[in-house]
């Protein structure tokens, strides 16, 4: 209520407790410097989690839980904050009993231990977005989940470690017959998808960490394919073979799945890139306004096609725009932080962001959008979003004229 | 490029246990066969308890029959018969990830007579079929309706020099508030029974 | 032994049953999307781990758990293996009861709640190193510990989210007389530094993140301040005070320790920065060779006084270099990974990495080092490292002439 | 640079509760006293356990006392007498993080009197002594030893424009291998009786 929107310098009357009274922090001795060896968050962070939605998947391992994005800042996802999207569950690998095999058109088919992968020549740090094409899927018809955890979670943004996949395929030697790459993994869903052999030969890793240490179990440990731009669902995780071939296998994940039904009922296949896209990450329901005065509006933007060379907000539903400040490190196919520092008087608003890549694209609308695809294409909702935040500070997903 | 001779060459057993994929074109596909009726038994055995009997679907987990000519309704629905371009993807499909929790279990043989189970669930075959490497049919009838992204084309209007940034619209009106309101799992409010129009895919 | 150094493409005779043999993570269900609603690292990761060396202190809670270089890689430390340096063990704050207060030659002493600190205009997000002055201090006298962990581990990069400290002195309006601050931690030892206030208004943060998410408790959860290039100990954390003076305070650590007693019985005091530096993280004792032929050789190298211009690295003991390859971002004043790809025959080597800053200052040897400094100066050892690797793979700490 | 108006104005209170520093000068200490003699007997019952009766140091916990001359020694030892600049720093210190799990339990009294003690286990004040706010010494024995850092002139060879790249040296010999072998804690063999030249600082 209004009771929470404290003025600005209230001055204190009475001296704070906290302040005045000596806490037990700064008196008895914490535990020790090795209590944990492998640190975990303040208790006190205990909502800043990865959130599943029940009761949008049958089954547990075949679903997602999201990014908490709200409650996140800067670039880089924290691991095991990082979204995941499994179809068979988590694979538990012993690196020790992974393999990693080359076949088809190449002149010799190869396989590789762990070991070897990590001795391989040319290693690289790429920062790089991961956006599952579903991401905000659930939003095509009308504003549905309330936060952007769930309206945009499907995203994570690390530093990988690994070597390009051309490296592998050079070993092997690709047949000049070679146009298409299978990527497979070893999950209890065999993940698979084709590849564009130019994609594969151009930045495409074979990675084993992320953030500075061994991809986590969920992000495909002991080793996943990288594809800067793409949509995730290429990015195969628990990465068991590459085959070379001269046609794309239409797996089910580009067929049944990761097609995008339009509305003259033809569908649009092969739809790689990630378009570009931003979404307010503070405030949003999950992250109201507290306070009238100065405020942070705080969000994140990609592209799969570049680097996110500006970011415009509206706080009246997309009537008037200002310009954000891209704060921290911007790199091509990567996500970048936003922020436009306002003073919010308690009125109403309506927020959005609309990113701007280096190609010149720019973030449509969700009627723009709509108009193009209709409203069953499921994948590819990179339309701008729009939150109300009322007098009170709390703030609902909402779709404006 | 110089080789660096990491690695060591893979034996013609390792590929063939790895290699499980299948091509539109049917490359890839083994030596076997398998009949509608052979293929209703063991999808009542194996795939029912999910897919329904008739591939209707058992609660949430997805359906596998029917749809045909529903793409461009409010509520489409995609299906092998209705949807899928080629057979070869059911084919790969099932041996590789099917049933959910025994993946890689069927044999040849098994897949082949599911495969031709489900077509006939589709109303793709008839009841008689039998299913083989020899007479495996390429093309379902969506097919024809796929075509490559064309984003750079169709929606050039996307990449705009100078997009509007003072007084773009006369009027801002709410069109839809957020339908789930408390997504949460937290807290007991969570309306389950008000189901998202759709779900994650 | 010999044995374990596998010779490069050595042909399988036999199928390999771990291929042939279908595994149980292909066949079978892993777990759902969300058992882990925060993640942790797969189990076959044990090992890294931070590591305390107990024996090198008297009490769990005034002393320092070291970051497992051997095993990172990339430019990111992640936040659960960042080495951990207490004086009066781990404060347990909750942010809601945290307050930082500005006093002293101000116009205004204030109070500011963490509410207020996210609110402030004019946050970034920014990539440092931390390393303490201390690190590598048990090596002045000789070789000593065993492993770069333990060797240079009192070190970790990552992105800090916060606002400069020159906003929230701006706020309280410096008075000009003022040309020092103190700067105030709320943890059992009140850890106390003074820090010129051209640095102050320069680049210090005040932060509330690291690598996207909340500080970690033992980081100084909910607030640290940072001091780009400047030794750890004045990064205080658990920040509670900033005080504005002309003076500085001659606190216990800026006295008693991180001053530096040369040879002479006289001590450099004020010796804030840290000085380029570098390491081969692998090989080393931690992370030995396993296979002759190709083998990558991995590093980190930093400067408190801008970004890392080049990195050269011996293999035997300084009589020849070659320059390394820098890979990944390169920031001022952080992190970065630098690589060899090597052919190893199998004979002795003794791996050294010399870094260069951008100010045109070389990492000098330990002898030079020594040479100015003595051997009792405990802090701001800087100078190379050698490991010896032997035929068999292993890596030892060792110093040569 | 404009004002943001966010936080609020401290209360006299509140600084007084938090300004707890003590400069060199003097700026920053309370009023009050104490003696060397009733500096030893809380030294006694609330540091001896740790410090040493007279602050030699019991165990692994730092030394008080001693080591004047030793600082160009093989071995220094730095304590408030042989190393310390300013007795300011030990009422700062004393005051505000001991006794180690009891911080700030001292009243300015004891914290005077304790100062005082250690003074004359520094040889630095008569046994009879009694220190205060007025009397209060601001040089320690070492403070002339003390000038800022100059690494940037007398380092200055540092500097180097091209430092060599082949045949730096003539020979190349080990001089010393890694006392400590075995550092990982997680196996027995780490060799406790092997004590470092140094600990961590
Ligand atoms: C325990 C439940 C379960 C059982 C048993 C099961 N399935 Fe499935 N099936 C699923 C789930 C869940 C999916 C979707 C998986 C995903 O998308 O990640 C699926 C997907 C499919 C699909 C793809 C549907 C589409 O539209 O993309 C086919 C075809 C299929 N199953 C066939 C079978 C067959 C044949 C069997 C038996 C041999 C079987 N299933 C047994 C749960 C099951
Ligand atoms: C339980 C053990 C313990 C007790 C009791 C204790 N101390 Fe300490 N003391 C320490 C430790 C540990 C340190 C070093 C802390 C660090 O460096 O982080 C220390 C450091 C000091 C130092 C600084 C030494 C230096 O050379 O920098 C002084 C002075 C000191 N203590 C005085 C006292 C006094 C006075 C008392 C009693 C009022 C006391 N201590 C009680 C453990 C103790
Ligand atoms: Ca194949
Ligand atoms: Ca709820
Ligand atoms: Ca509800
Ligand atoms: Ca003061
Ligand atoms: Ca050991
Ligand atoms: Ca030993
Ligand atoms: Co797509
Ligand atoms: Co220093």
């Amino acid at each position: 209520g209004a009771a929470a929107l404290t003025p600005a310098l209230a001055a204190a009357q009475t001296p704070d407790p906290l302040i005045v009274e000596k806490q037990e922090w700064t008196q008895y001795l914490g535990e020790g410097v090795n209590a944990k060896p492998y640190g975990v968050p303040s208790k006190f962070e205990k909502e800043v989690v990865r959130r599943e939605v029940e009761w949008l998947t049958a089954s547990r391992q075949s679903s997602v839980s999201f990014t908490p994005l709200h409650a996140l800042d800067g670039i880089i996802t924290p691991n095991g904050l990082c979204f995941v999207r499994h179809h068979g569950g988590e694979a538990e690998i012993d690196p020790a009993k992974h393999r990693f095999m080359i076949n088809g058109m190449v002149d010799k088919p190869l396989v590789f231990t762990m070991e070897d992968v990590k001795r391989m020549p040319g290693r690289v740090n790429r920062v790089y977005f991961l956006e599952c094409a579903a991401n905000s899927g659930m939003e095509w018809r009308g504003a549905q989940l309330n936060g952007c955890q769930f309206t945009h979670g499907m995203i994570h943004n690390v530093v990988y470690t690994g070597v390009p996949l051309k490296a592998f395929l050079n070993e092997a030697g690709v047949s000049p017959k070679g146009k298409w790459v299978l990527a497979e993994g070893a999950d209890a869903s065999a993940m698979t998808r084709s590849i564009p052999l130019e994609k594969a030969m151009d930045d495409c890793l074979v990675a084993w960490a992320m953030n500075g240490e061994a991809l986590r179990p969920e992000q495909g440990y002991p080793l996943r394919l990288v594809v800067p731009g793409w949509e995730g669902n290429m990015w195969v995780k628990w990465l068991r073979r590459v085959e070379v071939g001269d046609q794309p296998w239409a797996q089910r994940e580009e067929t049944s799945k990761y097609t995008d039904l339009l509305a003259d009922g033809r569908s649009r296949q092969h739809t790689f890139l990630m378009d570009a896209k931003s979404v307010v990450t503070n405030p949003s329901p999950q992250a109201p306004l507290k306070s009238k005065g100065p405020n942070v509006l705080s969000g994140v933007a990609w592209s799969g096609r570049g680097t996110i060379k500006r970011v415009d907000v509206s706080m009246d539903g997309g009537r008037n725009w200002r310009t954000a400040r891209i704060e921290g490190p911007n790199f091509p196919r990567a996500m970048a932080r936003f922020y436009v520092d306002f003073d919010w008087n308690g009125q109403e608003l309506m927020l959005q962001s609309r990113a701007m890549d280096d190609s010149g694209y720019v973030q449509p609308t969700k009627d723009e959008l709509r108009k193009y695809r209709g409203s069953n294409s499921i994948y590819h909702n990179n339309g701008i979003q729009t939150w109300l935040v009322r007098p009170d500070g709390s703030a609902e997903n909402v779709e404006v004229s | 490029a110089d080789k660096v001779g990491l690695g060591r060459v893979a034996l013609p057993e390792e590929i063939k246990a790895w290699d499980i994929d299948v091509r539109p074109d049917g490359v890839g596909l083994p030596d076997g066969k398998g009949s509608v009726s052979d293929g209703e038994a063991l999808f009542q055995t194996k795939c029912s308890s999910c897919h329904g009997e008739f591939g209707e679907g058992a609660g949430r987990w997805p359906v596998l029959a029917g749809g045909q000519g529903s793409l461009k309704s409010d509520r489409p629905e995609k299906t092998i018969g209705s949807f899928w371009p080629y057979t070869s993807t059911v084919y790969d499909y099932i041996h590789r990830a099917m049933p959910f929790g025994e993946a890689q279990s069927l044999s040849p043989d098994e897949t082949y007579a599911l495969t031709a189970y489900l077509m006939n669930l589709n109303d793709l075959v008839p009841s008689d079929f039998v299913l083989s490497k020899e007479n495996f049919p390429k093309n379902l009838p969506n097919e024809k309706n796929f075509y490559d992204d064309d984003r750079e084309t169709t929606e050039k209007a996307f990449w705009k020099k100078d997009p509007c940034m003072a007084n773009c619209k006369e009027r801002v009106e709410i069109t839809n508030h957020a339908r789930i309101l408390d997504v949460t799992p937290d807290d007991q409010k969570d309306d389950k029974d008000q189901k998202p129009s759709a779900g994650v895919e």
